[in-house]
């Protein structure tokens, strides 16, 4: 089986049920957006899926179980994802970040020696987020959209081959969307992908299946026309502005 | 990547060349203990600094490498078979206990002086970095086993000299160390051996592993998700620190003859980290040049107004830190930031 | 049996001093994430002000009771300025402001030394609060620790009747649950940082007047203490009223009965090995508040 | 880049050997063979005062500081030592015993003074030690002490354990006390004083019934109380030492032990101590010294009024503090019947020496370099003041090593 599989997946945080029993089925080269409204569960789903929060159930990533692995041993596995604000190393440069992200199979020597080229990966992940021009600046002075991209090509570099974007879009200007949109699109080709959004026209321009998640369930699951038809996720989403972007 | 060269040829010259000619014996052996504890320092500035682990508990390391040394001494003094002068004097003991027989062995003397801090520091770093204990849980739980060690030391008075710790250590490998020529030679040891660890420390900061153990200060969780496991980049930062502060309590003990508990406790290994914060924690010659300036303050200060110091080593901890986070190291770094250059700090800011 | 239950009441009263001690840190460490190693030297400030007012109050037992409430204002009105005029600059960087408090703690020594001379000063405890209450024929406790243990006690129910009832316990309890969600709340963090500081420190100024009928009274009494309160807010769980309440109380006893079979020494190194490994098995404390973290 | 670092360190060292060879020859004057070089060209002398004036030992350290001035300035007013002025060059040893060893140093090798007196804790002393043995320079150790030491730079002038130890358990003994208690602080002096209690009590048929330790600064005594409590011992034998008395004495008065039924023997509690410890829980306890405030005699009389007159009427007299006024007036009688600033000359100078001291006729024994003191066992009264219950009535020989005990043959 490959794709990412999930099966009576719950999260409880001293009593309370943030993910409540989801199934979930992902196939290779999807791209899936998870919407839903505040406290749906839908950040916690990745959290447990990514091994940050303990959760019950199961994850299998082609056919590989992930529950119950650290962290580390998860994203090993191929498991990438990017957090709802940025999270990249300010003090270091666009380089040398993405060059950490190369780098978790590095033997020691490698390590304690000082990098004397760019990596080919890197130079490649360079240009396909659009960072070759700041390639040396530290990411800390990066706009907003440029952080988010850079957070992408740490994934790549990675070598993921599940992408968890959580809110990538949030806070970017039309055609900072656009692009992120377009760079998906290219990315799908050989990647899978799930990616968490508020902003309905965004979902609607660049998804292909959608997953609606409510109070910790699956509400509706679909291609974007027949969740929007779905009348139950339109009583969730009833008195919410949709497409309103939090 | 010629102006930490440069940087280095003047620290030589200044150190073997200079400092030699123009201090006394007295004075160049204050510089000597200076310099033990800028090796101390530039650890700390690698963990602290560089790796955000806020180690208050180097006194430990430190204290296991000068007892290391100092026992390898103290047995040479006594001579083959004839047990330490305060063995006979306070201790039960007929014959040497077993722990301390191996360090009658020069060879491995001189290796357990960093080996065995290190070894300790890695037992430690394993218990402690996997189960994520960090931050304040860190620096807390750091100064404990610096309390419990010196107890412990204090104790067993007739096996480590109790309060008083190992004195009166006259010899360093068969070499006299009355002999001021001698006591120099220790004074050129001791500064190659700060250059050595500088070079070594530089080689860190500016590998792929100095740029990771920036990421996992800045993200620990972040560096996770991209498949490293922190405790093992943290434990390669403070291992290596703890390393440094053993080599540097090992040459502590010729430089000064003497290594006692109250070099162990909460108290100095507090007061090690005042000269990295002055001279500037992320820098790689801050730290160094810190802890100098701080203890020939120290030294300076108390001969004049002994409560005075007491004053300014509080204003110490309180000025740089809060108004100057960088330290002095980010005052020479002014210039270059006007310029918006690289916000990478450490390798370029040598003297 | 006789010696096992004397030496189990003897367990109870450190604890009932680590408590004591430890409960203002519980406060500001909790709720702000503060190291204050300068805690220790507003204990002595408290003790201080006992010395200060038995100069103008001849009577020790009115002495000590007026003492209480001044101790508490003048160590709380030193801790607040501390807040105001350093910590607060520190936020987000707990770690220095560590090194900071140490500063204060290195300056306010040197200043006591300097105002009340080197060596300890003597104050006087009243007579009831020096000898022993007899329970049976040979178990009898001493008066001043019973006087400690209920003090201590006290001083926990006032506290949790604070942040339980009150508007400002309820705030207090709400910035250290989540402090950036309690500040878009509109709460004023940095008015209610200041309160917890001015009650935690007023805290340390009673633990001082308490330390006064067991122990020395000096510039260096604080240095002393304040490893082993840290460990107990600990081990206890950051911002865990109960956590602290129970490890000091664990804490003691343990101390006393592993002191009593060997040595003082002995003792403390037990001590420290048991919390090592305790934060091996619990490493954020007895106690922890679960929210959900982002990375 | 790191080859060519680790050549640079290589090439430098290299430069350092040879900047080593090339100093040899300059240097070599430093230490003469007879002993340290002392300044004395000019009109005046300098000598060395080396106390904690920092830290936890200043309490004690202190009040030995203002004592020596008090000394010197005497000796100044009354014409100096062979018609030089004293010039005191105060030190801080900060409580920390490198320090000691790095001033102790900087007074020899920088200041070049005649002799140093001072130091308070065995470990600052043995940290001193070798300095003064490498340098071949004096130091006055001015307080009582554990024995079992004998180095040919020190002159000590407080009491060995025969001068002090001894007599007290003489003293318990006389009483019918026939158990006693040991507690200490855990360091050189209470281990070694314990050590000989130990070996004293089994020769004389008293029972030692335990024996306990507390870390130096340590506050926390109920547990080591209860023991003492439980165990029903005759008398108590207290070796602590600083902050810890004050927590030891608040402790035992709240277990309800009395001078009375469990007396308490201390030898590191003087008036400076019972000062800030407090009567309230101090009166009747018992002290053994070499000298009180109280002590009778002109030359206490005229030293206490003295003090009292420079430092302040509250300002009490102790034994350290006393021992250290007659360390400087000893070191000026050795240098006038030696006729030099010597060092060898004023040691080989040193045997006979007498003083009519405060506390009593002192006589220098240069074999062990210690003075003969007269041992005094005091009770503290409710006014703070310790008045003197026995004394051994003669000046006791200084014996370091015990070597005149039978009993003791086993302890060095």
């Amino acid at each position: 089986m490959s794709g990412l599989t999930i099966r009576g997946l719950t999260v409880t945080f001293d009593g309370f049920v943030a993910v409540g029993g989801v199934d979930l089925d992902i196939p290779d080269g999807d791209v899936r957006f998870i919407i839903g409204p505040n406290g749906a569960g839908k950040t916690t789903l990745i959290d447990a899926v990514t091994g940050l929060a303990r959760a019950g159930g199961s994850v299998t990533f082609d056919g590989q179980e992930l529950l119950g692995r650290k962290v580390h041993r998860i994203a090993r596995m191929g498991v990438g994802r990017t957090f709802q604000t940025a999270t990249v190393f300010e003090e270091l440069t666009v380089l040398q970040n993405l060059d950490i992200a190369a780098g978790w199979a590095r033997g020691p020597l490698t390590l304690l020696r000082t990098r004397r080229a760019v990596p080919p990966e890197v130079e490649k992940a360079l240009e396909t987020v659009r960072l070759t021009a700041v390639r040396d600046s530290p990411a800390g002075t990066l706009a907003h959209g440029q952080k988010q991209w850079l957070e992408i090509g740490m994934l790549l570099v990675q070598n993921a081959r599940l992408f968890l974007l959580d809110e990538p879009v949030a806070g970017m200007s039309h055609e900072e969307r656009d692009a992120t949109g377009e760079l998906l699109g290219l990315l799908s080709a050989d990647h899978t992908i799930v990616v968490i959004e508020h902003d309905m026209d965004f979902l609607r321009r660049f998804a292909r299946t959608v997953t609606v998640m409510h109070a910790g369930k699956v509400l509706s699951e679909g291609t974007v026309a027949q969740v929007q038809a779905d009348p139950r996720v339109q009583e969730v989403y009833l008195g919410h502005a949709v497409g309103e972007a939090v | 990547m010629r102006r930490p060269l440069i940087g280095f040829g003047l620290a030589a010259v200044a150190l073997f060349g200079v400092a030699p000619l123009v201090l006394g014996d007295f004075r160049l052996n204050l510089l000597a203990k200076y310099l033990c504890l800028a090796i101390v320092a530039v650890g700390i500035g690698l963990a602290w600094g560089r790796g955000g682990m806020l180690t208050l508990g180097q006194g430990v390391f430190f204290g296991l490498g000068g007892y290391a040394m100092a026992m390898h001494l103290k047995l040479a003094d006594a001579g083959p078979g004839e047990l330490p002068d305060f063995m006979q004097l306070y201790g039960q003991l007929d014959e040497l206990p077993w722990w301390w027989r191996p360090f009658a062995n020069p060879v491995f003397a001189m290796a357990a002086t960093v080996l065995l801090p290190m070894l300790v520091a890695l037992l430690l770093g394993l218990l402690i970095f996997r189960r994520r204990v960090r931050g304040a849980y860190f620096a807390i739980l750091s100064q404990a086993l610096c309390a419990a060690f010196a107890i412990f030391l204090i104790g067993q008075q007739g096996t480590t000299g109790g309060t008083n710790g190992l004195t009166d250590i006259r010899g360093f490998f068969g070499y006299d160390l009355n002999d001021p020529l001698n006591r120099r030679t220790v004074y050129f040891i001791i500064a190659a051996s700060l250059l050595a660890v500088l070079a070594l420390t530089w080689q860190l900061i500016r590998s792929r592993y100095g740029e990771l153990l920036v990421a996992v200060r800045d993200g620990e969780e972040r560096v996770r998700f991209l498949g490293y496991d922190p405790a093992n980049v943290k434990l390669v930062a403070y291992v290596a620190a703890a390393g440094m502060a053993g080599l540097a309590g090992a040459l502590f003990v010729p430089a000064v003859g003497i290594i006692s508990p109250a070099l162990i406790g909460v108290v100095p290994s507090i007061e090690f980290v005042i000269g990295v914060a002055v001279g500037g924690r992320a820098s790689l010659v801050g730290p160094a040049l810190g802890a100098v300036a701080v203890a020939w303050a120290k030294t300076a200060l108390s001969e004049r107004a002994p409560s005075a110091w007491t004053y300014f080593e509080g204003l110490l901890f309180i000025l740089p830190i809060v108004f100057l986070p960088g330290g002095l190291a980010s005052l020479a770094r002014l210039r270059p930031s006007w310029r918006r250059r690289q916000a990478r700090i450490p390798a370029e800011a040598t003297p | 049996m006789t010696l096992v239950l004397s030496q189990l009441f003897t367990g109870i009263s450190i604890g009932a001093v680590l408590l004591l001690i430890a409960l203002g840190l519980s406060l500001t460490f909790g709720q702000m994430n503060v190291i204050n190693m300068a805690h220790g030297e507003l204990i002595m400030v408290g003790a201080y002000t006992v010395y200060v007012l038995q100069q103008v109050i001849s009577g020790a037992g009115w002495s000590l009771l007026i003492a209480l409430p001044v101790a508490f204002a003048v160590a709380g009105l030193i801790g607040v300025l501390l807040e105001v005029s350093l910590i607060r600059r520190l936020y987000l960087r707990p770690l220095d402001t560590l090194l900071v408090t140490w500063g204060v703690s290195l300056l306010l020594q040197q200043l006591a030394r300097d105002v009340f001379g080197a060596p300890n000063v003597q104050t006087r405890a009243p007579e009831i609060l020096t000898g022993s209450i007899r329970i049976t024929d040979d178990l009898a406790i001493s008066s001043s620790r019973v006087f400690i243990l209920v003090l201590a006690l006290a001083a926990v129910a006032a506290v949790t009747l604070v942040l339980r009832t009150t508007p400002l316990g309820r705030r207090i309890r709400a910035v250290v649950q989540n402090r950036d969600l309690a500040a878009v709340s509109g709460l004023a963090t940095g008015r209610i940082d200041r309160l917890t500081f001015f009650i935690g420190s007023g805290l340390a100024g009673i633990a001082g007047v308490a330390l006064t009928l067991i122990g020395p009274i000096g510039p260096a009494m604080g240095t002393n203490i304040i490893v082993n309160a840290f460990l107990v807010v600990v081990v206890g769980g950051i911002g865990q009223l109960k956590g602290t309440v129970i490890v000091a109380f664990v804490l003691g006893v343990l101390q006393s009965m592993v002191e009593y079979t060997t040595t003082t020494s002995v003792a403390s190194v037990i001590v420290f090995v048991t919390i090592v490994a305790f934060l091996q098995w619990r490493p954020q404390g007895l106690f922890t508040l679960r929210t959900r973290s982002l990375a | 880049m790191l080859k060519r670092t680790m050549a640079f360190v290589a090439v430098a060292a290299t430069f350092a050997t040879l900047t080593a060879c090339g100093a040899k020859t300059d240097e070599s004057g430093a230490a003469s063979p007879d002993g340290a070089v002392i300044d004395t060209s000019g009109p005046t002398v300098k000598v060395g005062l080396l106390n904690s004036l920092s830290g936890t030992m200043a309490i004690s350290e202190v009040t030995v500081r203002d004592s020596l001035q008090l000394a010197i300035e005497e000796i100044n007013a009354a014409g100096g030592v062979l018609g030089k002025q004293i010039e005191a060059i105060s030190e801080d040893g900060a409580s920390d015993w490198p320090t000691f060893a790095e001033k102790s140093g900087k007074l020899i090798s920088e200041d070049k003074v005649a002799a140093v007196f001072g130091c308070w804790t065995s470990a600052s002393r043995k940290a001193v030690k070798p300095v003064f043995e490498k340098n071949k320079a004096l130091l006055f150790y001015p307080v009582q002490y554990e024995g079992l030491e004998q180095s040919p730079y020190i002159f000590y002038t407080g009491a060995t354990t025969n001068q002090q130890i001894v007599p007290g358990l003489d003293y318990l003994k006389a009483q019918g006390k026939t158990s006693v208690y040991l507690v200490g602080s855990d360091y050189v002096f209470p281990r070694t004083a314990n050590k000989i209690i130990k070996a004293y009590a089994e020769a004389n048929g008293m029972k030692v019934l335990g024996e306990d330790y507390a870390p130096l600064g340590s506050t926390e005594f109920s547990t080591i109380v209860n023991k003492v409590k439980a165990s029903g011992a005759s008398a108590v034998f207290n070796t602590l030492n600083g902050d810890s008395n004050v927590a030891f004495f608040k402790e035992y008065k709240s277990a309800g032990l009395t001078a009375g039924a469990m007396p308490v023997v201390s030898v590191s509690i003087a008036e400076e101590e019972v000062k800030s410890i407090g009567t309230q829980y101090l009166a009747g306890q018992l002290t053994a010294w070499n000298y009180y405030q109280t002590t009778e005699g002109a030359a206490n009389e005229k030293f206490v009024k003295a003090y009292k007159a420079k430092y302040g009427a509250d300002k009490p007299t102790s034994d350290p503090m006393e021992a250290a006024y007659v360390s400087v007036h000893l070191w000026k009688a050795m240098v006038e019947k030696a006729g030099t600033f010597e060092v060898e000359k004023v040691k080989a100078a040193s045997d006979g020496i007498t003083f009519d001291a405060p506390e009593g006729l002192v006589t220098v024994d240069g074999a062990t370099q210690h003075i003969h003191k007269t041992a005094r066992i005091g009770r503290i009264g409710d006014d703070g003041l310790i008045t003197e219950v026995w004394n051994s009535g003669q000046p006791v020989k200084p014996d370091p090593y015990l070597k005149g005990y039978s009993w003791a043959t086993g302890l060095s």
